[in-house]
């Protein structure tokens, strides 16, 4: 059984982007999706400083150093896309105009809870962002994460144990063995790696697991990044 | 491909249910998408709420649906403007129910519903007959009044240039409430004068962002 | 005795308008305001509809469709004007960031109460129009209107008898025959048309009226229309 | 003759009171008046409130402010980015007071003042630590917590272009928070690359109007 990787993982989210999408992608692995976007899909990337058209990475000298995204990084603009001011970029992320909010995590709820703010760190201020923002207006709002944390303990728990980004507000949880449904009748999976048993997953995740009828395999092609 | 445009008005206003809300923008008859009024009209929808500033001129466009017995409600700040024949008509036949906002308040609900907000507080109106039977706060010393998002089922727009995402920029004083009532309905329509090329809108001055715009038609450079 | 014509009321109203300001002027007489601003003052004047650099009605001929006034004129754009959305303009009205907002009126108290936007005519829908944020937002609010009805009954009364605009807003009045300050101390009469006594202008005022110290003569010069 | 545009840095910033809340524009190192910030440092007013998306970065502009215990109390969302060594020594020093709200409050925030409102409910950081203490409200099946207005002393902004009445264009994610910390300040002040004549810039196409801004210095072109 072999986990996916960062960019397997980001590949696979991508998948989910269809035509015509507005999306807001979060700092760390989601970023990553933006580059696996099916060629013939036309998606729209959102950066809450300001940036709907979001690009690429700009190739080394061409960087513009009045145009970064949320993660402070150097960026392009897409043809077609626009910049607005940050009162503007926030009603477009709280109004619901998004159509996917893509975010990391350090831990969801069977019930969607999001905490992904702050470990409470003693020894470091702590730092909000736009997470609690995007967490509440996006039509819809994933996860990427870990399916356990660095010592193999689950992150998807009967309840959260670090403070709250917002409650109930994940609908669906890629992490690296499996996808995962948030639904009111409980948590599905939907996709698992390969070598993946319910009850093994079972085993690392802490709520029930229901294996949803029409699961399949978790299997990104050979070509991206292992 | 993204592509906004619809071929025809009937296939602009086409889905619109009895009883939806209406977002009609224009000041006076500049910036009303008087095409797909009288598309709306087509269209054949009863029942409707009409959110706008005015209360329709003439016989045609707002006035048109107002004639047709069409419009339940208006919701607006000056209905006096113009020929409001149509209005005035079915207001004292009492077919037509008024409610009477100032004409900050509607673009602020509007906007406070498009920033995923569930109210606010404002002076205007606190202390006068407008705020009759509304909830009031003192902050800082100063009556306010809470008001309520405004949503629209849909928004009829009005532009000068789209490009096929639904980028739009204005024409002077036409923008009036059409950025605002775009960012406020569910389903944004607007009539433009021209499509242009994927970008070849100046991304710095783009007024309403593709992101608030549904379909797109054509109505030909204004008369 | 000869009262001020309505053309001589919005040149009084305008010598107030400091240099640098941005002002509303409300449609009827304020309007007129605009042409009697000092030549050597730049004043900006604000329309509700959403635009800042209001200019001077157009030549015959060169009406522009897509510009017009709140009053639902023709208009012109004055160099450095620029167009903004209906919510940001009415952001500048209510946010306190115009120094002005001068204003028709039926009624004004001798608290500043202002009554302005309905005669409660039971054959006509009432209308408010910007009005109410108008008498709220301002820096200072203005009113120009003419002394009594047309009857010759007092038009500044203890209480105002209509529906309100706004409570405790006008700052000062300008009528067909005086000037008078609305302040905390009561009504101070600033200046009055030649032949006016403070005694005449009480008998036709129904708050108790105080001359100023500094009071003067509201003179208009000869050039302006009678 | 309206001209806003000042000489120095030091006019720029003259009369900023001990106490006074300043209004820090900026998105990481973009779009910050780093030149103002510098000025603002000379001029010597203390106990400051900062409201700034992140809370300085090095020993420049907004940090050194803080090296040099100017500032009383910083409301940002995230004070963790870039070398924010500054803010981190304060912080565990306690000599600095935070106030972390959420990244797009902040801005509402101060886009309700602007907009002379007395506050509004907001469905963000509800049920959450951030929103401890504060009044909640269910509205339509959905919890939401009220947010109160937010304004500057002084705002210190950044962008391209002005002229002498102060109209604003900014280069591209350069604009974030100048357009909102613009209207919600009683004295704006502005660093810009080029002064241009007016009428210069086009009028559909200025992001910051006139009656938001009082003071613009030239700093010359971005390095």
């Amino acid at each position: 059984m072999k986990p996916l990787t960062r960019e397997q993982m980001a590949w696979r989210a991508a998948q989910d982007l269809p035509e015509g999408a507005f999306v807001n992608l979060g700092i760390g692995i989601p970023t990553l999706a933006a580059s696996y976007v099916p060629a013939d899909r036309e998606v729209i990337f959102h950066s809450e400083n300001g940036i709907l058209g979001l690009g690429a990475k700009p190739e080394p000298g061409m960087e513009d150093e009045n145009l970064i995204d949320a993660g402070k990084n150097y960026t392009t603009l897409i043809t077609g896309g626009v910049f607005v001011h940050h009162a503007d970029a926030f009603l477009m992320i709280r109004g619901g105009h998004l159509d996917v909010s893509l975010l990391g995590a350090f831990e969801v709820s069977e019930a969607g809870d999001l905490a992904n703010w702050t470990t409470e760190d003693p020894a470091f201020p702590p730092g909000v962002g736009g997470a609690m923002d995007l967490a509440v207006g996006a039509k819809e709002i994933r996860v990427i994460m870990d399916h356990t944390d660095k010592k193999g303990n689950p992150r998807i728990l009967r309840h959260c144990s670090l403070p709250l980004t917002a409650a109930g507000c994940v609908k669906r949880i890629y992490t690296n063995l499996a996808v995962i449904d948030v639904t009111p009748h409980g948590l599905f999976v939907v996709e698992m790696v390969d070598g993946m048993t319910l009850e093994k997953l079972q085993a690392i995740t802490e709520p029930e697991l229901q294996l949803a009828n029409s699961w399949q395999a978790l299997a990104p092609p050979a070509a991206i990044a292992a | 491909m993204i592509d906004k445009q619809v071929k025809t008005l009937a296939d602009a206003v086409a889905g619109v249910k009895d009883g939806a809300t209406v977002l009609v923008a224009g000041f006076g008859a500049v910036g009303v998408a008087d095409d797909l009024l009288e598309a709306l009209h087509e269209q054949g929808a009863r029942d409707l709420v009409i959110v706008a500033n005015n209360a329709g001129n003439g016989d045609h466009g707002l006035a048109r649906l107002l004639n047709s017995g069409r419009v339940r409600k208006v919701i607006c700040s000056y209905p006096r403007s113009g020929d409001y024949s149509a209005f005035l008509n079915a207001y004292r036949a009492k077919t037509l129910e008024l409610e009477l906002v100032p004409q900050g308040t509607i673009s602020e609900r509007m906007r406070c519903h498009a920033a995923g907000l569930g109210g606010f507080f404002s002076p205007v109106s606190a202390g006068t007959k407008l705020a009759d039977g509304k909830e009031t706060r003192e902050i800082d010393g100063r009556l306010h009044v809470f008001e309520k998002p405004l949503k629209g089922d849909i928004a009829l727009l009005r532009a000068d240039k789209a490009d096929r995402w639904g980028n739009l920029t204005y024409i002077k004083s036409a923008r009036n409430f059409n950025p605002v009532m775009a960012m406020a309905a569910d389903l944004s329509v607007v009539q433009v004068n021209e499509m242009v090329e994927l970008g070849s809108l100046d991304p710095e001055a783009v007024v309403t962002p593709s992101i608030f715009v549904d379909r797109v038609v054509v109505v030909g450079a204004n008369p």
